[in-house]
């Protein structure tokens, strides 16, 4: 039977589906909408862009041939107006209608812009999530534009901050009083704070814009701040409103069970746009991560096309490295916290139940993966060396039957 | 320059075989193994030459029939006073030769045919034929001079330094008559040749004429000296002729059993061998099997009533059988067949390891 | 497929493997003059403690997590090798917190570090495994 | 079942020892071999004088002889019980692991050589009357108890302990022994040593007949060694 | 005290241009020769310690090491060597019995250097071992005397139980304790792989390693360790041991150091204890104590196996050896006074004792006089180095060879002779634990088996070159052999001409 797929979305959960469809089905089509215009690329890797890490020819995800060599209809540019789940219709924004047998839809997620008062008034205002968002900021700075203010000093106002910095004059504000706030703990950010002040970055924390008149921000406490450019980062939300209006169950984002499938029959959902289950906690969350989006995306095409796949593994986790310094949180940060640290190297695991629940590392992040599988696996504790685990990552902890298992492949 | 005499040292040497046989038992001239011999003159040097006839002393057959050599007359004194001390001479001669200017140096041969003193073989507490062997072996050992080159009933070995023709012309072989001929050319690399080495080598009515070199010679010389046998001429005949009587004659062995010892099939042919025959032949090898030979070799045995022939197991020596009527044929090359019996009812080159055996009563086997 | 396999039982702590795996990524004849005095980055690590000792490298998982979760597309499956492209990996260390057995490890030049079994080098196969002097690494196929 | 040993093979009782159901008297025993060997679950009555090495090896069986016994009775005993209503000859219970050996009478020389215990396995040989020299040389574990009963002097011959490194012995005497090695501890068992061996002795005064009070008219001097190791000096590595 | 400093006997030379630090050496060495002091920054070593066993020298991934006999030398006197001088300083230090391991060191006539073997040419041919068959299984055992028949003629079987290998050569006894487990699986699982047999030595036989019994000698010595029913039932045959070549007259001796857990169980005594075996059986002081022993063995095992005794070469062993053969053994094994031992007194080990060559030659001589020599299969041990020792050992008599030394070094032994202190850095005479790992029994039984298996090409090479294709037409077939260099004594007692005759 030739089955037509369509996938809304051009990112890491679509690339995910449709390597996913094309291991079990050759020769249904398949139909990509993206807005964007660009072939798909890594979205995290516009920070790397501006910081000249990443050529422009490098910040894409697959090979030029992907699309070719994976037999899709790839149609850039072209928003999605509309889903019809009863027809299982589709129709974009040039008013063009398109059947499907399987839709996915993968639209990613958003920027949150705040409405500040006299924003409007605000020139050279941009948000720092597209590739489009790198290439503008880059345009701006070189051409003399060096005052940046970034409001947010989350994932995406840091690592912004970092792409430009060596270019520019870069101040940071958060409404928090710590930096990482959605990926850190408080002991952790101290250090990462400290680290990024370090490196010229202006960090104003626990001070909150009031407003803009002008390229001049107003700060709740009184001071004032000029600047060239904004670069708003003050999160992301799913794009789920596609799905809403068609009728589908959202809540902050499109609502999936571990098989990646909407409440609409034939209609998977993956990436940043949905809401699924957190592992570590057991509970519905938002993880808009790369390397989620990948696997529910891979999950969805899988049983798009008929192959059964369970994704269940969904945690937050970040891998990040700014300004030299290694970052990498895992997981929700409850429970017990066994603190590890050695002055810089800092080592904070939070665990409750006999089960690691998240663990922050920051400089040496050796072996990490062993943590977050303990996560993932919900290893029992008791069943393993914890206290050896936490120093020195490895399998040592877990014994023999585990390690023939997995270093000897005897079952 | 002191010359060691044949006995003193290992030796070494390729031949040619021939036998006759009548398997009805009907006796015919000598002549006609002459004949054969003739044939195969490239196989010999004229360093030895001899023949085993049975059925040849049919008015004697009741009694061992001792064809000696003496090297002199003290020799033949003192040989005379021990088999006169252990045994009957019932009769007593020269064997008669004719002179040849081919064979020379000949010794004094002598003929006796003898039945052990009643008395002395009750003092022996042994069997009739084993009080014969030693007292053959007694002679052989320590009568300085004197050689018994046989000593088996109603048969006789005649053997010489020559050409197996001219040996047979110097015995005037064609003057007897018998069931059963075999004959042996010599071709030794290393000797100047003695008369007492030259086949056929015999054991009472055992007489062993063979072509080949054995390799596993002192193994086997070693064990079965264990049991009494003397090697006294360090040839692999005699060590043959030995084996054959310790498992034939002691051992109470088969001939067939006695071949699958002497030459026994590979242990890969054995293993894939029906279960009791697998058994037995494991039971005869590792019971014997220092008796295994190995090297090449075929042989004709000579036996009261019949003969056997045997090739080495991988069949290194050549050796063919034919067959008319009732005569049997056996020689290393067809030729010395053909020449005597061209018209054959049946000729085979016999497998390595297998018991050619014909008898008198039984025939083929 | 042929995967490196490490029989613990058998291992020593000779850190053997880690210098033969070091020495072959970097292409030179001679182990002496290749890793004087420099500090071994291998793509096999022994971790040792009490008596117990073993080696581990990349298991070459048929689903492997850091392929997936690997932000660049760096690392892909080639012929059943997870294999890095070092040229895009621009060292975020996603699949080092995404490895089970922490397998990959970061590298001097920015990018990551994992045992491509030889594949990448003048060896042809894993240089540990020649190397190991007890049979304690294996490179055969044994379901996984 | 009942074998007439004379004239019969070793083999022949062996296998009639096997072949029987559980219990077996041997009569007519005139120094045939080996009775026994390797047996398990058998009970075997010997009237006569059973040949060398009885119950070699023995498994579990018991073996009762009635009369004298001759040498090497329970050689690399594992397991069983041989009991000798009479005398036994040298090396009983050589290397012997488990098990009990009960001697009536005396015993020769080299008894209990080198008998070793391990586990639960913890062999016994109890001499009613006095034994050989070489008592208990090497005794690496397991229990010997001599009586010498109807002996008035120390009831072993010299060399008592020769190179023992583990097990004990009870000597009854009425004089301490002397002339022991260095390496074995001697003293007169006290009330809680003796009460180790109680058991035994009134187990094995029963099989004899012999009244218990006769046995405690006198010390009894418990031997043990003072190193499981007792030549770790002697060497130097070269 | 300083007056008994010796200078090692051994450098270890770094190439410091090649080391690279990585410490494998450290690791690798049980006698703590290396080290890298953090502060010094490169590796050092104390070759004090060093036994010269090559361990440090293998692994060294850049060969960046070597051992070399140190020329600190005392003042040249043919008389008192170093060596004399350097032990009488140990004894004077210590009042200990110097105790030494592996085989003889000493420079006494090795008579298997001195013999060498036919060929074939034009009379005889030679046989080529590639394209014919070449036969080397051998079955050990007594012979029958007798030729039995049933009504039918038919033969019955009167062959005693036999031995049956695919080549004449076994491993010699070793005991677990004196060898680790992994050695000792090596040996079983090589054994069965080859179709011959090894031997449990004197501690006797793991159970784990119970599943090899038909490729298991199990041996009976004076401490009868681990003997029972039920390990005397699981070989194939069973082997008293009166006496070893290394130490012959001297008993055993495993240091309650070594007997931990397994071994422990293995030899059914408790941990830590002494294992002492004394020098004689205290149940064999005669010849006729000994059939005594053969026959309750026998007994023991239903006449099922075949007995061997093992005896050690000494200066009357033709006569002891006839005494065996009719003592009711089967076989008879000689150890020559080059066999090796995990610890023996020095004195002894180089001074008790003849050569296998002329012990195996008379013994051989002596049973065939006496018409006995089929009683008894006999297998010659102590020293044999190569396939051609093995063919000489044959042609003098021997129907089998026993390897111990040979086999150990297939193992990776590098005969620093230092198995007694325990540590031995190869994993096969130690028994502890991160050193026994170092022998993983799937190397050692590969090298095992090509170590035979070559032998067993040379062998049928020199067999295929004699004329000869059944190892049996070789045994005791002294017309394959000639002396070099032998005097007119030497010859008549192996029974072998000179080269030229």
């Amino acid at each position: 039977m030739h089955r037509k797929y369509v996938i809304i979305g051009n990112s890491a959960a679509a690339v995910g589906a449709v390597e996913a469809i094309r291991r079990n089905d050759r020769n249904g089509s398949i139909v990509i909408f993206s807005k964007e215009s660009q072939s798909t690329y890594s979205r995290p890797l516009i920070s790397y862009y501006n910081q000249g890490k990443v050529g422009r020819e490098s910040i894409y995800f697959r090979p030029d041939d992907f699309y070719e060599k994976n037999d899709c209809d790839f149609r850039p540019g072209t928003s999605v107006f509309k889903i019809d789940i009863h027809s299982c219709t589709i129709t974009t924004d040039s008013g063009s209608d398109e059947k499907y047998d399987r839709l996915l839809i993968a639209t990613g997620s958003e920027p949150v812009v705040p409405p500040f008062p006299g924003l409007d008034t605000v020139s050279n205002v941009r948000t720092y999530t597209s590739f489009d968002d790198a290439l503008a900021l880059e345009e701006l700075i070189s051409s003399g534009l060096s005052r940046v203010l970034i409001v947010g000093a989350g994932l995406i106002g840091l690592k912004c901050a970092e792409g430009i910095s060596k270019k520019a004059d870069v101040t940071c504000v958060d409404l928090s009083d710590k930096v990482l706030s959605s990926i850190l703990d408080d002991v952790s950010s101290d250090l990462i704070s400290d680290h990024i002040r370090s490196n010229g970055i202006k960090l104003v924390l626990g001070n909150a814009v009031k407003a803009f008149s002008g390229n001049k921000a107003e700060l709740a406490d009184g001071s004032r701040i000029d600047f060239d450019v904004l670069v708003i980062a003050s999160g992301v939300r799913p794009c789920a409103s596609l799905f809403k209006n068609a009728g589908g169950l959202t809540g902050k984002g499109i609502i999936i069970d571990d098989h990646c499938r909407t409440s609409a029959e034939n209609v998977f959902a993956a990436g940043d746009c949905v809401e699924s289950v957190d592992m570590s906690t057991g509970k519905y969350k938002v993880m808009a991560l790369l390397p989620n989006a990948y696997m529910q995306g891979e999950c969805a095409g899988s049983n798009m096309s008929d192959t059964e796949c369970v994704f269940n593994k969904a945690i937050p986790m970040n891998a990040l490295t700014l300004f030299g310094l290694h970052i990498l949180t895992t997981g929700s940060y409850t429970g017990e916290v066994s603190d590890d640290s050695e002055g810089n190297d800092i080592r904070r695991f939070y665990h409750s139940d006999n089960r690691l629940n998240g663990y922050i590392l920051i400089n040496n992040i050796d072996k990490a993966g062993i943590y977050t599988s303990m996560i993932r696996d919900r290893v029992p504790l008791d069943t393993i060396d914890f206290g050896l685990v936490r120093k020195a990552p490895g399998l040592m902890a877990f014994g023999r039957v585990y390690r023939d298992k997995t270093l000897g492949g005897k079952s | 320059m002191y010359e060691l005499r044949e006995g003193e040292f290992r030796n070494i040497s390729g031949c040619a075989i021939s036998g006759i046989f009548s398997r009805s038992g009907n006796r015919f001239s000598g002549r006609r193994i002459i004949d054969s011999m003739k044939v195969m003159h490239e196989r010999s040097n004229g360093l030895g030459g001899g023949f085993a006839a049975y059925g040849i002393y049919p008015e004697y057959k009741e009694f061992y029939a001792l064809h000696v050599f003496y090297d002199d007359t003290q020799a033949r004194k003192d040989c005379e006073s021990f088999i006169d001390a252990h045994f009957d001479i019932i009769n007593l001669s020269r064997i008669p030769t004719r002179k040849t200017p081919a064979i020379t140096d000949e010794p004094l041969i002598w003929r006796y045919f003898v039945a052990p003193l009643p008395t002395r073989l009750a003092e022996s507490q042994l069997d009739e034929k084993e009080y014969t062997v030693r007292c053959v072996f007694a002679i052989n050992t320590s009568i300085k001079g004197a050689y018994v080159v046989s000593g088996g009933k109603n048969m006789g070995v005649f053997k010489a330094v020559g050409y197996p023709e001219d040996v047979g012309e110097f015995y005037k072989l064609e003057e007897y008559e018998g069931y059963c001929f075999t004959a042996h050319g010599r071709y030794p690399t290393n000797t100047p040749g003695w008369w007492g080495g030259a086949h056929p080598f015999s054991l009472l009515d055992h007489s062993v004429v063979h072509n080949g070199e054995i390799s596993s010679y002192d193994a086997n010389r070693r064990a079965i000296e264990m049991y009494g046998y003397k090697c006294t001429l360090q040839t692999d005949t005699e060590v043959i002729t030995y084996i054959i009587d310790f498992l034939h004659r002691r051992k109470g062995l088969s001939f067939k059993e006695v071949c699958s010892v002497m030459a026994a099939p590979f242990w890969s042919t054995i293993e894939a061998m029906p279960e009791d025959d697998r058994n037995e032949l494991i039971y005869l090898r590792s019971t014997f099997s220092s008796q295994l030979i190995t090297g090449p070799f075929s042989i004709i045995v000579g036996f009261e009533g019949g003969i056997m022939a045997l090739n080495d197991r991988l069949k290194l020596r050549s050796m063919v059988v034919g067959e008319k009527d009732e005569m049997v044929y056996i020689a290393s090359e067809e030729a010395a067949i053909r020449v005597i019996q061209n018209d054959l009812d049946r000729i085979r080159a016999p497998k390595g390891g297998e018991c050619v055996m014909f008898t008198v009563d039984k025939g083929d086997e | 497929m042929k995967r490196v396999y490490v029989n613990e039982e058998w291992c020593l702590g000779c850190h053997l493997c880690e210098y033969y795996c070091a020495f072959a990524q970097t292409n030179e004849n001679d182990i002496a003059r290749a890793l004087k005095d420099k500090v071994i980055k291998p793509g096999i690590r022994v971790e040792e403690h009490n008596g117990i000792c073993f080696a581990v490298s990349c298991r070459h998982c048929e689903e492997p997590l850091c392929a997936k979760s690997c932000i660049t597309g760096a690392l892909t499956v080639v012929s059943g090798i997870v294999s890095v492209d070092t040229e895009k990996c621009i060292g975020c260390y996603t699949c080092i917190l995404n490895c089970p057995y922490g397998a990959i490890s970061p590298s001097e030049k920015g990018a990551i570090l994992k045992c491509q079994l030889c594949s990448d080098n003048t060896h042809g196969s894993p240089a540990c495994v020649k190397g190991c002097p007890n049979k304690a690494i294996v490179f055969e196929e044994r379901g996984l | 079942m009942m074998i007439r040993a004379k004239g019969l093979s070793t083999r022949e009782i062996n296998s009639a020892i096997s072949a029987a159901e559980n219990k077996i008297d041997i009569v007519d025993c005139f120094g045939e071999r080996f009775i026994g060997c390797g047996s398990s679950g058998r009970r075997i009555n010997i009237t006569g004088t059973p040949g060398n090495a009885l119950g070699a090896y023995l498994d579990g069986s018991e073996i009762i002889v009635k009369g004298n016994a001759q040498d090497a009775v329970g050689d690399t005993m594992n397991d069983g019980m041989i009991t000798i209503y009479g005398n036994a000859g040298d090396a009983l219970g050589y290397a012997m692991r488990g098990g009990r050996i009960f001697v009536r009478d005396d015993s020769g020389y080299r008894t209990g050589i080198h008998m070793k215990e391990y586990g639960d396995k913890k062999p016994v040989i109890v001499v009613g009357g006095r034994c050989g020299s070489f008592l208990g040389e090497y005794l690496a574990g397991g229990l010997i108890i001599v009586l010498g009963i109807g002996c008035n002097t120390f009831p072993a011959g010299f060399f008592t302990g020769t190179g023992m490194h583990g097990g004990s012995m009870f000597i009854r005497s009425a004089v301490p022994p002397a002339g022991l090695p260095e390496q074995v501890i001697v003293k007169q068992a006290n009330q809680s040593e003796m009460s180790l061996i109680k058991d035994i002795l009134k187990e094995f005064c029963s099989y004899f007949d012999i009244s218990a009070d006769t046995i405690y008219d006198r010390p009894f001097y418990m031997l043990t060694s003072n190193s499981k190791n007792p030549y770790k000096q002697l060497y130097t590595e070269n | 005290m300083p007056v008994d400093y010796l200078y090692p006997e051994y450098e270890v030379i770094r190439n410091y241009d090649r080391c690279i630090n990585c410490r494998v050496c450290e690791r690798q060495c049980a006698n703590e020769v290396h080290e890298f002091p953090e502060n010094a920054g490169k590796m050092v070593c104390d070759s004090s310690k060093c036994v010269n066993c090559h361990r440090c020298v293998a692994l060294c991934p850049t060969k960046a090491l070597k051992i070399v006999k140190s020329d600190h030398t005392f003042k040249h006197n043919a008389n008192w060597s170093g060596k004399a001088i350097t032990e009488i300083y140990k004894q004077a230090g210590t009042g200990g019995v110097l105790l030494s391991s592996m085989g003889n060191p000493e420079n006494y006539p090795i008579y298997f250097d001195k013999m060498l073997i036919n060929a074939s040419q034009v009379t005889n041919p030679s046989i080529d071992p590639l394209r014919e068959p070449m036969e080397t299984r051998t079955y050990l055992g007594s012979k029958p005397k007798e030729i039995r028949r049933d009504q039918d003629g038919r033969l019955i079987n009167t062959l005693p139980p036999q031995i049956k290998l695919s080549m004449p050569i076994m491993f010699s006894a070793m005991s677990y304790g004196s060898i680790s487990y992994n050695a000792h699986e090596s040996l079983a699982r090589a054994a069965q792989e080859l179709g011959i047999l090894y031997n449990t030595g004197e501690g006797g036989l793991h159970e784990s390693l119970y599943k090899y019994g038909q490729n298991t000698i199990v041996q009976v010595a004076s401490g009868r360790f681990g003997v029972h029913k039920e390990y005397l039932g699981s070989g194939a045959a069973i082997e008293i041991k009166m006496g070893q070549g290394a130490k012959p007259g001297i008993g055993g001796h495993l240091p309650g150091t070594k007997i931990g857990g397994d071994i422990s169980r293995t030899r059914m005594i408790p941990e830590g204890s002494d294992a002492i075996s004394p020098a004689p059986h205290h149940d064999i002081y005669s010849i006729e104590d000994l059939r005594q022993l053969v026959f309750s063995l026998k007994e023991a095992t239903e006449y099922q196996k075949p007995v061997i005794v093992k005896i050690a070469a000494v200066h009357n062993v033709s006569a002891i050896a006839s005494g065996i053969a009719r003592s009711g053994a089967d076989i008879i094994a000689i150890d020559g006074f080059r066999g090796g031992t995990g610890a023996a007194p020095t004195r002894i080990r180089d001074n008790v004792g003849i050569p296998i060559e002329l012990a195996l030659a008379s013994v051989d001589s002596r049973l065939r006089s006496e018409g006995i020599r089929d009683n008894v299969s006999i297998i010659a041990a102590g020293s044999i180095r190569s396939s051609s020792d093995i063919v000489k050992a044959i042609a003098l008599g021997a129907d089998c060879i026993y390897i111990g030394t040979s086999a150990l070094l297939a193992l990776g032994c590098h005969l620093c002779r230092s198995c007694q202190t325990g540590k031995c850095n190869w994993g096969i005479a130690t028994q502890r634990e991160d050193l026994v790992k170092r022998l993983n029994p799937e190397i050692g039984t590969v090298r095992l088996v090509n170590l035979l298996t070559a032998w067993q090409h040379e062998i049928k090479e020199m067999m295929g070159g004699m004329g000869i294709n059944s190892i049996e037409s070789l045994r005791g077939n002294r017309s394959m052999l000639r002396g070099t260099g032998l005097n007119e004594r030497e010859l008549e007692i192996l029974g072998i001409k000179h080269a030229g005759e």
